[in-house]
């Protein structure tokens, strides 16, 4: 099987591979969702916030309404999963049991926060487990659009949203590039296929370094 | 003297009246009260502060007993999920206190375990923090966050006891035992209710010690959405 | 069966008999432990905030190492019992859902503060949960004999023992007598079977009004 | 890669530092580590802190490792279970911070949940407070307790599944769970070593997050006392 994957389908097979080792691990809503149908390291083990660990997908047959997670999803146990109260569950987020969360963003600024829940001039009326797992998650990695559906900037100087969190994200990987955060700072790290490194230039308004496989200098 | 009661309505006609703070368990309709919900939209009561991940969906759940404008203000973490709490905010008919989710729900942890207020890191530097106390602790700054009580809390278990033990069902659980502790007066709304010694003592999540009625669920979650359910009470 | 009671057994049978209703219990160590022989209120369960509710007397055949009150000594599963952890169990008892506190004491001043934690000039390296209880609990029966084992008094001004809390009892059963705690003042209620008012008083240091039965003057 | 371990020994050779800080689970001897708190005593480590209700009876459980002068603080609720405590502190052997037992189990819970410290009534006006921040919140007191947190972690449950997933047995409960959550590296020491999918979802009291190894139980408390059991790993 050869098929063309999307743009959030490749997003989001790019973020399953850095998956590597035993982890425990958070998806956010969007494009996040999409990553399990790209992993298949057995050790990694999927934490919703609305209190589960071990996650799998559901067939639609074994539906069940009370099984879902924080997007609302029907999603199935597996072999090892538990349940938990949700300040369990934040809990478990905020004191760093969390290796790593994926999760959308609306923009990223150049020293690697992002705005993921709120939108000027709209009513700011939710902002659900975004905050807590960007100050407890020990990693944390951004998938999403490089442009918004208008083709705008998203990878900014500053961010006009407002941030979600002080803390800088860890990864980034659109379906243009990726890119490292060190010392808050951006690393474009690799070129999604396809793509020229002018074309990322072009479409970043944040300054980076580039740092390609090959040029590795720290 | 039973906990269990029948007459939903009499009862929170008996406990609730205007201008009181109600916990309601459930995330969007996954583990939310829907019949006590379903009752409150019979009742003469105004001016509710509604402490609740959601106010429902549109028209549903919560969302009823919103447009009947019972609700003066909410306190969540995700009023997105219904269309008309935004639009009711816009025109200044509703109040909103939004918190990050793991703060609603150690909040209403820290009412109910007698702590008056704790420091988390979340929302530390951004507009959800403005205005709030920050304390630096061992290098690193948290904010402040006061204890969230109620007068009376509506929640969702699985199965009750005699006594009024509680558990609960898969991701229906979330916020229900936390409300469980930290209201005067707790309603709790179950599929079942079963014998004392049916429930497994290490399996209890809710002692029975927080719960001061119990009511027989009609209205349930399914597939194809919520469903009335006619049952017998034990 | 007429059996004469011992003074602590006389202690906790008056105990008993003010638990009237449906009331969650919390018993101290020493004298509130013998409290349970004397109720036959089947809506009174007792918790232990070492992680359960719902606690019976154990016969000696079918003791469990692993089921025990905060003495430490064996007790037994009712068919409501539950467990949970120490923070679970103090949340309740902070959090007030303990209706009842019965507990030991080593002095009571004269507004219904206790000291029971701390003897000055010894170590002071216990306390348990005693601070716990006396915040917590919604009302607080102290359980203690009159007088120390040397005859020395318990019942004083001001106590010399470190304070358990600020906040003073509701209620004083001694071997001579039962007070009641308001507004920070002690009224005495009952005298126990064959003592006499003369006798309360000469070994009662703190100042208390006199209400016995017949003389309600609020 | 399991968490099973089979040499305790080294484990905690590998994991143990002088000058740590180290959560021990257990009510007096009941929940207690024995096993990890046995092989504790063949380890040459030092200069420990100790956080557990008591430390052990005399010459049992932490008993013995305090006597062997590896201990210099105990932080505990009570210490009076063990009279060589209070005999090591007057000669100024240990040092010890004494907490209200449900201060010191909240502590952990928060150290544990990433919450920096809280707002407590317990000990307001008492000698325990001495010293410390007291805020009041909606016209009460409340005395501030900062988060306690470990490097290593010795619990123990009942039953672990390969996952690492536990249940705890009875009133054994007591502070393993917080103390699992509250530690950088957390050893569970269990009786049993069970299959994935044969504890019950519902029913698991700390999820395998929390837990980086599993030992099996080589002493167990009976009603005659500490004794050796032979078993082996699954």
């Amino acid at each position: 099987m050869n098929v063309k994957l999307s743009r959030n389908e490749l997003i989001a097979k790019r973020v399953a591979e850095e998956l590597e080792g035993r982890l425990i691990v958070n998806l956010g809503i969007g494009i996040p969702t999409l990553v399990p149908q790209y992993l298949d390291n057995p050790e990694v083990f999927l934490h919703t916030e609305n209190g589960m660990l071990g996650i799998d997908d559901v067939e639609e047959d074994n539906i069940d309404p009370n099984i879902v997670n924080a997007g609302k999803l029907p999603i199935a146990e597996t072999k090892n999963s538990s349940y938990f109260n949700s300040a369990e569950s934040f809990a478990m987020i905020r004191g760093g049991h969390v290796d790593v969360a994926v999760l959308g963003a609306l923009q990223v600024d150049e020293t690697g926060k992002i705005a993921n829940w709120a939108i000027p001039g709209k009513n700011i009326i939710g902002v659900g487990g975004a905050m807590d797992l960007l100050v407890g998650a020990k990693k944390i990695v951004v998938a999403m659009t490089h442009l918004t559906k208008k083709n705008q900037i998203k990878i900014k100087k500053q961010c006009e949203f407002p941030l979600t969190s002080t803390r800088p994200v860890d990864m980034i990987v659109t379906d243009y590039a990726v890119f490292r955060v060190k010392n808050e700072e951006l690393y474009l790290t690799e070129l999604m296929p396809g793509v020229t490194l002018e074309e990322v230039k072009e479409n970043t308004e944040a300054n980076f370094t580039v740092q390609l496989k090959g040029e590795e200098v720290y | 003297m039973s906990k269990i009661i029948k007459d939903v309505n009499q009862l929170l006609r008996e406990q609730l009246t205007d201008g009181q703070t109600i916990l309601v368990g459930g995330f969007g309709l996954i583990g939310a009260p829907l019949t006590l919900i379903e009752e409150l939209s019979n009742i003469d009561v105004s001016d509710l502060s509604i402490v609740s991940n959601n106010l429902g969906e549109k028209g549903k759940g919560l969302g009823k007993v919103l447009n009947q404008g019972k609700i003066s203000k909410g306190i969540g973490s995700y009023f997105t999920s219904n269309p008309d709490v935004g639009e009711r905010y816009q025109k200044g008919e509703i109040e909103l206190q939004l918190l990050p989710q793991g703060t609603l729900s150690e909040s209403i942890r820290a009412g109910g375990a007698g702590i008056g207020g704790y420091f988390t890191k979340t929302s530390v530097g951004t507009d959800l923090a403005k205005g709030k106390d920050i304390r630096v602790i061992y290098g690193e700054e948290y904010v402040f966050e006061p204890a969230i009580k109620g007068d009376v809390a509506f929640i969702k278990a699985y199965k009750a006891d005699q006594a009024g033990n509680l558990v609960y069902y898969k991701t229906a659980r979330n916020f229900n035992p936390l409300m469980a502790t930290a209201a005067k007066y707790v309603i709790a709304e179950v599929e079942h209710i079963v014998e004392d010694g049916e429930l497994d003592p290490e399996e209890i999540v809710t002692p029975h010690l927080f719960v001061d009625a119990i009511v027989q669920s009609r209205y349930i979650l399914t597939k194809e959405g919520v469903v009335p359910v006619e049952r017998e009470i034990v």
